[in-house]
């Protein structure tokens, strides 16, 4: 069937609307004087796109020549992306008050995520690579745009890496347009690319190195520390919540739908990167003494924690896992790779929502040692008796400390529980371990972080806490500890996904 | 009886907990109203407790996420109900014996109460996921009370605590997905129900044996951690001896005993599915514990780690009887665990008043005390008499019974080894007790007085009431008895019972 | 005519080159034309697939590739630029404040 | 209808401890009048219940569920009432007797608390009906035992000597709670009907029959082993003399009259699982008739009074073993052979501590060496010590003396029906000994001039009163019992005892492996035929007493014609080793406990934190510090990072090429 442009603007309103709002955005920032509004305009836009984004019909199929589908993943992941834009942005009034240059920071954001929100709808290669790179271009500008050393220093080795990694994502791209001879990830899904010889896998292995730079893992997880830690605080809040999801996104719809035939070689290659990202990211994180760069790891550990959900849904046709003994089709009816994809979505919302909260709190301290003149302004000293200090900022953190370490009852703990649970449904025995061990061995980071606010003494006075990052903790914690609640609607609707999707 | 009492009895604190962190000065009157309750209504509950065997009782049952299966699901029977008082009592004594706390007050009394919503989530609580969600909860407040009020070398102990203890839960964890989901892949029903999963264990259907191994020795590391059980203490003592006095007390009288409630619930009735070896297994492991732990006791320095080592020890106590599996031992442990319980909270409490008031630990540094604190003497001598079983006092009964259930499948050479740590207990127990207390006093203490009143009654209600159930045991012990009927014979579930 | 084969050989070396050139050179600007020798390779082949395929959408593919490329010089020049008034050079071995 | 009453026998002094340790410290006295009048009410009470069940056949018996399928109750038959009447009787004579000795004291109350609490836990473990309380109380009074020793805490020596005493006792008591354990599961595997009381005696004594005869000799020993160390046996003796270190009032008690008894009274009271069980008996004899003579040798070179005493005890309740012992032999008439002279000993060592205690009380010293000539100041107390000197030799028509005389005339029979002469051999000779060390004792302190200026004066009647009842008891009892009637009725009241469970000796000594109980009786009628021989067997402990002590007063006395250093010196190995003890304190203090026991803690707690714990923290260290090498990949290079791409990458093509391969294959 054909549909009208109404029908467009019906289905892609969130869309439309936060592009109109940048570009609007962009106009009146020429004129304006006290640039404070553009914050609030943009809360605004985000928050009225939310229900867009939850409103919309996700039936219609496939739209603009089925380049465009609007199915429950692309818009899980939309809303995933408008509330983390929309906190950042909360944090962003407090930021970025009587800025000069604030609109442009509201307007990348605004671009990149729109960036971001077609990814997740896009069906097409070309689709797909146009908002990658939207979303790229907008963040890298973000990443560098304090304009102090060490920003500049993160935006350019993020915006060489960022475009090396496109470069290879673009390549695949071209080898797989070249041996199925379309751009349609449906189509190429009815490719038998198995026959065809080595071109497929190194088109494979290139995609996932375009993937897994957004995603951070190991070994294309190099730029993240380096660009977390340099960045503006709430950028890398952005950074890590956001676009590391739509990594996720595009690497669900490419390489789950449209390289399904080569599940056997990503699969490998997925069950090695996991191991290894999981291991490394807490590993790296262990001496680290800067509380971002700490985040930042532990956001690469995710990475693989995440990833998980890949091994799972490769695992069944495997040989790996029937030696197992262990069922792999659940007679409830829910497969064993619905349930890893549903589980990996859910760890992927929790962890959203815990990183920016984290981040945000760790910009409430950098912005106070700052203040105070501190050296370096993230180290983890300033964090001492953060409990008296800034009471909320320190619960908040530690909320989102305990969700991100697992303990109950916080989203991560759910998020964890369901993918080590798919692991082991799957059979992957080694793997479950291997996922405990590490998030054990992630506590002692975790932990000293809690030390240092609760537990050293204070060092120095109570401080007031900005209002807007307050407000941006909250939202996110209750995020945090709601989604935990009420996981049941949570996980019918990434489960709707899932089934979408495969 | 209240409906929903479980719940009430769980919120309570919890709340309490809440409004005790901006009470300021008055938390401690909140946490002794929030941990009193508590024992009103368990008490009425152990009241209201009809004693027949396979009857989960004050049962709720709501679903939760049922995509996946979870339930909201509690109940107690005679496992469970004797912890949850044996909690419930503890509670409030540590809440009177720590009414002087000033450090934090707020807060340390806010901690206290989620202890005790932690440890009754744990004693109560029929669906996996719930059981694991408090399993891990109760972690909090104790990390945070060793490592904020604790001693010198907190931070090495909390963190080692807190991760030791973690990854036990977590291979658990990782057991209860196995029974989980081989569970539901060969019967079409997701469910975290722990008696429908337990009871399955014994359809060879669904488990094969392989895996049955692999998922029981995964749920016995969980709990033996937790217990502690040689060669998984080294935490324990490090956490004690850390650890504030109130910490400790709760640490032994109830967060062990998790490990213990484990074994009964789940790891007794699975024995006779998985393998008979394994029942002599544990008890060799129980055995290990209580020789080692009670040599290890009489090498100390510092008494209170003398007294951590004598839980190790008794502890040994709970984990043969439940090996031994006969109807006695069986029994018997589960008293054991209600006696250690009451026992070590005032032996810690002495270390912790002798702590306070002496300014030192060092058994080899004090003398004499006796003098100079009459009534602390007699208190102190009447646990560490209960401690190393003088009849009369709960711990004996609970030995005895251990030891005669456990003999039947036992080789000798064990009993005769078992036997000869009992002296050193003894010997232990009495030496320090004639370091400490007597002997001519030690000048720097002649200014020394008796603690303050509210340490006093703590320890002697405790005292009265170890006193009270080693002469009249059957209190508990009858209860236990058809427990330990359950526990051996086959599980039922929820829907069998007819309780839902 | 010309092979296919020529073509991504032809691809691929460019690929090469320009990774051999990301791996080795510290100028900042020179980065910058490696990783355009890398997008400009696989716009190659597309045009080539295309050319040799039924369908125009490797033609399209690699239009939007070279404006999006030619974006990305832009945002990548300002960072060099600012990078340049802050640092007074572009050689990003001096550059590495961040690690570990 | 007394009866109806008994469980106040235990209830009133636990009452009276509880009131005195509350009020003791605000009454005069120490409140030591509740415990005196609940003990005197637990006399009346046992005085009123032996009138009604002798000498009928009935037994009192009262019992009730306690936990799983152990009971607690009482039972009151022969044995056990002899034994209420002792104690009861002889603890209201010392607690009255302590009214005036202990007075002053800061401690009293807690004294008579105390006192009370052990007066209690004793006869609770007389009454008990079955061995988990019997065992119960004797734990208690072990207890009260370690309280009263360490009563003066303060003195290193006390509480060192407390400590020891519980320590020694209770390697017996865990030999006890094994032998019941072991009997627990024997009586499990016969399969009893479901609610009866496995540990019961009336169970136990049905079903001796049932368990297997090398079980029940392990069993009979590893209770004996409990009876060892509660009644101070050889090897277990080491304990009774340092606990010397208590108040004299305690030692006269618990050390001598009462608690140190229960061992024997636990082997009386099991009598029938002894003599079912092969060898047990034997073992009994020996031990006894050992100890007896061992201790003796000890008691003659002390010089510490009360030290003196505590031996000759040891040395007594050997003979009381030995009496038990020698059942094997001549069967259950044995107990009540035992349990006489545990009860004459009771009376008469009671008194031997009070005198010796009141004569501390004046002298203010325990050194012998300082008293002498005590005679001229103090006579009740000189004379009452002479009658319980006499009795303890075995003067003909003391008591002692028909006890013993009884004792060693049965170790004869036994000797003779071929079970081994040691035994006879051991008690004969420590019969002497007594004598010596007794006279030795009595001469030292009251006879001769005084050898140092203490003040001299005569104890208060609250203490002579006791002094002389007892005294009266110990010198008539034996003559009331015997005399003017062919068979002591406490032989037969007491020897009979188990006929009242119906248990057969015929039977069991078939179990047991005793062929000989017939012929005993044969032989000791052809024993009385020809005379002759017979009386020389009942002279010569006379001959041996009487020697014994006239040697005494040839060393000792004002008649004194040779010195001890004619015959010994200062070097003389023997003398050095009987005044070192034997150098037990050596082997058992400072090697076992100290070196072994302690340094395999030691051992055990370098292996904790070396290997168990050391592993944990090595393990964390290695991923500590592999995640310090592994942070240094990240140099911040972007060349090494685009580096670390293509490396990935290829590293991973040919992983995955090669898994491929490995399946396809």
């Amino acid at each position: 069937m054909t549909l009208g442009f109404a029908d467009y603007l019906s289905l892609l309103g969130a869309e439309a609307l936060l592009t109109g709002l940048a570009l609007l955005m962009i106009l009146v920032g020429v004129f304006l004087k006290n640039k404070n509004l553009m914050g609030y305009l943009s809360l605004a836009g985000l928050a009225i796109s939310v229900f867009l984004v939850m409103g919309v019909d996700m039936t219609k199929g496939a739209i603009f020549y089925g380049t465009v589908l609007v199915d429950p993943m692309s818009q899980f992941f939309k809303l995933i992306f408008v509330a983390v834009s929309f906190i950042v942005v909360i944090a962003g009034l407090s930021r970025y008050k009587d800025h000069p240059a604030q609109d442009e920071f509201y307007v990348l954001l605004l671009f990149a995520t729109v960036g971001m929100m077609v990814v997740a709808s896009a069906v097409d290669l070309v689709t797909l690579f146009i908002g990658f790179e939207l979303a790229s271009l907008s963040t890298y500008a973000m990443a560098g745009f304090d304009k102090t050393k060490e920003n500049l220093e993160a935006a350019i080795k993020y915006f060489i890496f960022g475009s090396v990694s496109s470069a290879f994502m673009l390549f695949g791209f071209s080898l797989l347009y070249g041996l199925s001879g379309t751009t349609k990830i449906a189509e190429i899904a009815n490719v038998a690319l198995v026959d065809m010889g080595p071109a497929t896998l190194v088109a494979l292995l290139f995609v996932i190195a375009g993937f897994g730079f957004k995603m951070a893992l190991v070994p294309f997880h190099m730029w993240a520390p380096d660009t977390y830690t340099g960045a503006p605080t709430i950028v890398a809040a952005f950074l890590a919540a956001g676009s590391k999801k739509m990594g996720f996104v595009a690497a669900f719809r490419v390489i789950l739908v449209a390289l399904v035939a080569l599940r056997m070689e990503w699969f490998t290659a997925f069950a090695i990167l996991v191991a290894i990202t999981m291991t490394l990211g807490n590993l790296g994180a262990i001496w680290q003494n800067n509380v971002k760069r700490i985040l930042a790891y532990s956001s690469v550990a995710y990475a693989g924690y995440i990833s998980i959900a890949f091994v799972v849904i490769g695992a069944p046709l495997s040989e790996m896992a029937d030696a197992k003994g262990i069922p792999l089709i659940d007679v409830e009816g829910i497969p064993v790779p619905i349930f890893g994809l549903a589980a990996g979505l859910f760890l992927i919302l929790a962890h959203a929502f815990m990183k920016t909260g984290a981040f945000i709190s760790a910009a409430v301290v950098e912005d106070m040692a700052q203040k105070e003149g501190k050296e370096n302004p993230n180290d983890i000293e300033n964090y001492a008796g953060l409990g008296q200090r800034a009471p909320i900022t320190a619960f908040c953190m530690l909320i989102f400390i305990f969700s991100l370490s697992g303990i109950p009852i916080t989203a991560g703990f759910v998020g964890k529980f369901l993918v080590f649970g798919s692991a082991v449904q799957a059979g992957l025995i080694w793997l479950a371990v291997l996922a405990v061990l590490n998030s054990a061995l992630s506590l002692y980071y975790y932990l000293r972080i809690i030390m240092y606010m609760y537990i050293k003494e204070p060092a120095g006075s109570k401080i007031a806490e900005p209002k807007g990052y307050v407000v941006a903790q909250l939202v996110a914690m209750l995020a945090v500890i709601g989604i935990a609640i009420y996981s049941e609607t949570f996980f019918q609707f990434a489960q709707r996904a899932a089934e979408g999707l495969l | 009886m209240i409906s929903n009492a479980i719940s009430l009895m769980i919120a309570i604190p919890l709340i309490a907990a809440v409004v005790a962190l901006f009470a300021g000065k008055a938390a401690k009157y909140v946490a002794l109203i929030g941990s009193l309750v508590p024992l009103v209504i368990s008490l009425q509950m152990f009241q209201a407790f009809e004693n027949k065997a396979n009857v989960m009782q004050f049962v709720e049952s709501y679903d939760w996420v049922p995509s996946i299966g979870v339930k909201y699901t509690v109940g107690v029977d005679g496992i469970g109900l004797p912890l949850v008082l044996l909690s419930t009592i503890v509670s409030v004594m540590v809440v009177i014996y720590s009414w002087g706390e000033s450090k934090r007050a707020n807060q340390f009394f806010a901690l206290l109460l989620l202890n005790e919503v932690g440890i009754l989530g744990v004693f109560t609580a029929l669906d996996f996921f719930l059981f694991y969600i408090y399993w891990e909860v109760v972690l909090l407040p104790m990390f945070f009370l060793i490592g904020v009020w604790g001693g010198p070398r907190k931070d090495y102990a909390a963190i080692k605590f807190f991760i030791y203890t973690h990854v036990a839960s977590l291979i658990m964890l990782l057991s209860i997905f196995a029974l989980y989901f081989s569970y539901s892949a060969s019967t079409g029903v997701r469910t975290f129900d722990m008696l429908t999963l337990i009871q399955a264990t014994g359809d060879s259907a669904i488990f094969s044996p392989m895996l049955m191994n692999v998922l029981f020795f995964g749920l016995l590391f969980g709990f033996l951690v937790k217990m502690p059980a040689v060669p998984f203490h080294t935490w324990l003592p490090d956490a004690h001896v850390e650890a504030p006095t109130a910490g400790s007390v709760l640490l032994a009288a109830l967060l062990l005993k998790m490990g213990g409630y484990g074994l009964f619930r789940i790891i007794v009735p699975m024995l006779p599915n998985v393998s008979d070896k394994y029942i002599i297994l544990m008890a060799i492991i129980g055995v290990v514990s209580i020789v080692y732990g009670g040599f290890l006791a009489l090498a100390q320095k510092d008494l209170k780690k003398m007294v951590a080592y004598s839980s190790v020890s008794h502890m040994g106590f709970v984990l043969l009887g439940a090996g031994a599996f006969t109807w006695l031992s069986v029994q018997g442990a589960m008293f054991q665990q209600f006696s250690h319980g009451l026992i070590t909270c005032v032996l810690f409490m002495s270390a912790g008043t002798i702590q306070h008031t002496a300014g030192t630990r060092v058994i080899a540094e004090l003398g004499g005390l006796a003098d100079r604190m009459p009534k602390f003497t007699v208190l102190m001598l009447a646990g560490f008499m209960a401690s190393l079983g003088l009849p009369g006092m709960c711990g004996f009964v609970a030995e005895v019974s251990v030891l005669a259930g456990a003999y039947e499948p036992l080789p000798i050479y064990v009993l005769i080894v078992i036997f000869g740590s009992i002296v050193v207990t003894a010997g232990y127990h009495l030496w320090a007790m004639q370091k400490v207390m007597f002997g001519p006093i030690l000048k720097k203490y002649l200014d020394l007085k008796d603690p303050h009143s509210y340490e006093l009654l703590s320890m002697s209600i405790l005292i009265v009431l170890i006193i009270y159930f080693g002469v009249q045991p059957a209190l508990v012990t009858d209860i236990m008895g058809v427990a330990a009927d359950q526990v051996m014979g086959p599980v039922m579930t929820l829907e069998q019972m007819g309780v839902i | 005519m010309v092979p296919l084969v020529l073509y991504v050989l032809l691809a691929s070396a460019m690929f090469t080159i320009g990774l051999y050139g990301l791996m080795t050179q510290r100028n900042g600007i020179k980065l910058m034309m490696c990783v355009e020798i890398l997008l400009n390779s696989a716009n190659i082949n597309l045009v080539a697939f295309s050319s040799y395929l039924p369908n125009q959408n490797g033609q399209v593919f690699a239009l939007f590739s070279i404006a999006l490329a030619a974006a990305e010089a832009g945002v990548g020049f300002a960072i060099l630029i600012t990078l340049y008034r802050l640092y007074g050079t572009i050689e990003l071995d001096n550059i590495n404040s961040l690690r570990w | 209808m007394y009866s109806d009453y008994a469980y106040l026998i235990v209830a009133l002094p636990i009452l009276a401890f509880v009131l005195t340790i509350f009020l003791g410290w605000h009454l005069p006295k120490g409140g030591g009048f509740f415990t005196v009048l609940a003990t005197f009410a637990g006399f009346i009470l046992s005085f009123g219940i032996l009138r009604e069940i002798y000498p009928t056949n009935i037994i009192v018996h009262q019992s009730t569920h306690w936990f799983a399928n152990f009971n607690v109750g009482i039972l009151i038959d022969p044995l056990a009432i002899v034994m209420l009447l002792m104690v009861t009787f002889v603890c209201t004579m010392i607690h009255t007797y302590a009214l005036g000795y202990m007075d002053g004291d800061p401690g009293l109350a807690r004294y008579f608390a105390e006192a009370g609490l052990f007066t209690a836990a004793m006869l609770g473990l007389v009454y008990a009906d079955n061995l988990l309380q019997l065992f119960i109380f004797w734990e208690l009074v072990g207890l009260c035992s370690y309280l009263l020793i360490g009563f003066w805490y303060r003195k290193p020596s006390a509480a060192s000597a407390a400590k020891k005493a519980f320590l020694v006792t209770r390697v017996g008591d865990v030999m006890f709670l094994a032998g019941i354990v072991l009997l627990y599961t024997n009586m499990m595997r016969i399969g009893l009907p479901e609610g009866t009381y496995v540990l019961q005696f009336q169970t136990i004594y049905d079903n001796l029959v049932n368990i297997p005869p090398d079980q029940l000799t392990w069993i009979a020993l590893l209770l004996f082993g409990g009876a060892v160390g509660k009644s101070g046996q050889f090897p277990l003796h080491v304990w009774l003399p340092d606990a010397m270190e208590g108040p004299t009032t305690v030692s006269a008690m618990i050390h001598a009259a009462t608690m140190v008894t229960a061992g024997v009274y636990l082997v009386a009271r099991m009598f029938p699982l002894f003599y079912a069980a092969p060898h047990a008996l034997t073992v009994v004899a020996l031990i006894g008739a050992f100890t007896a003579l061992f201790a003796a040798t000890m008691g003659i070179v002390m010089f510490d009074i009360k030290r003196v005493l505590a031996y000759s005890t040891v040395s007594q309740l050997g003979y009381m073993m030995a009496g038990l012992g020698v059942g094997a032999a001549v069967g259950a008439g044995a107990v009540g052979v035992g349990m006489f002279h545990l009860i004459g000993h009771s009376f008469f060592k009671a008194l031997l501590f009070l005198c010796a205690g009141s004569v501390i009380h004046a002298v203010g010293t325990n050194d012998m060496r300082e008293m002498g000539g005590v005679l001229k100041s103090m006579k009740w107390t000189s004379l009452t010590m002479l009658a319980g000197s006499l009795t303890l030799v075995g003067f003909p028509l003391t008591t002692g003396f028909f006890s013993k005389e009884e004792i060693i005339v049965k170790a004869f029979e036994y000797g003779t029906l071929g079970n081994g002469w040691l035994p006879y051999i051991f008690v004969l000779v420590a019969v002497l000994l007594t004598a010596i060390y007794t006279f030795r004792l009595w001469f030292l302190t009251f006879d001769g001039e005084p050898r140092s200026d203490y003040h001299k004066h005569e104890s208060p009647w609250v203490m002579l009163g006791p002094l002389v009842i007892l005294a009266l008891f110990a010198l008539f009892m034996g003559v009331g019992l015997n005399v003017g009637q062919d068979e002591n009725p406490f032989y037969t009241y007491v020897g009979n005892n188990f006929d009242h469970y119906g248990v057969d000796f015929e039977e069991l000594a078939v179990v047991g492996g005793h062929q000989v109980v017939h012929e005993a009786e044969a032989h000791g009628e052809s024993g009385e035929s020809h005379g002759i021989f017979h009386t020389i067997i009942h002279l010569l402990p006379i001959v041996f007493g009487v020697g014994g002590i006239l040697i005494a007063a040839l060393f000792y006395s004002r008649w004194k014609r040779f010195d001890s250093s004619m015959i010994t010196t200062e070097r003389d190995p023997l003398r050095h080793l009987l005044l070192k003890r034997y150098y037990q304190n050596e082997i058992y203090t400072l090697w076992f406990a100290e070196k072994v026991v302690y340094g395999l803690s030691l051992l055990f707690n370098m292996i904790d934190l070396k290997v168990v714990d050391g592993t944990v923290n090595k393990i964390s260290e290695l991923l500590v510090g592999f995640g310090g090498s592994v942070r240094k990949l990240q140099t911040g290079m972007i060349q090494n990072y685009i580096t670390a791409i293509v490396l990935g990458l290829a590293v991973l093509l040919i992983l995955i090429q090669l898994t491929i391969m490995e399946v396809a294959i």
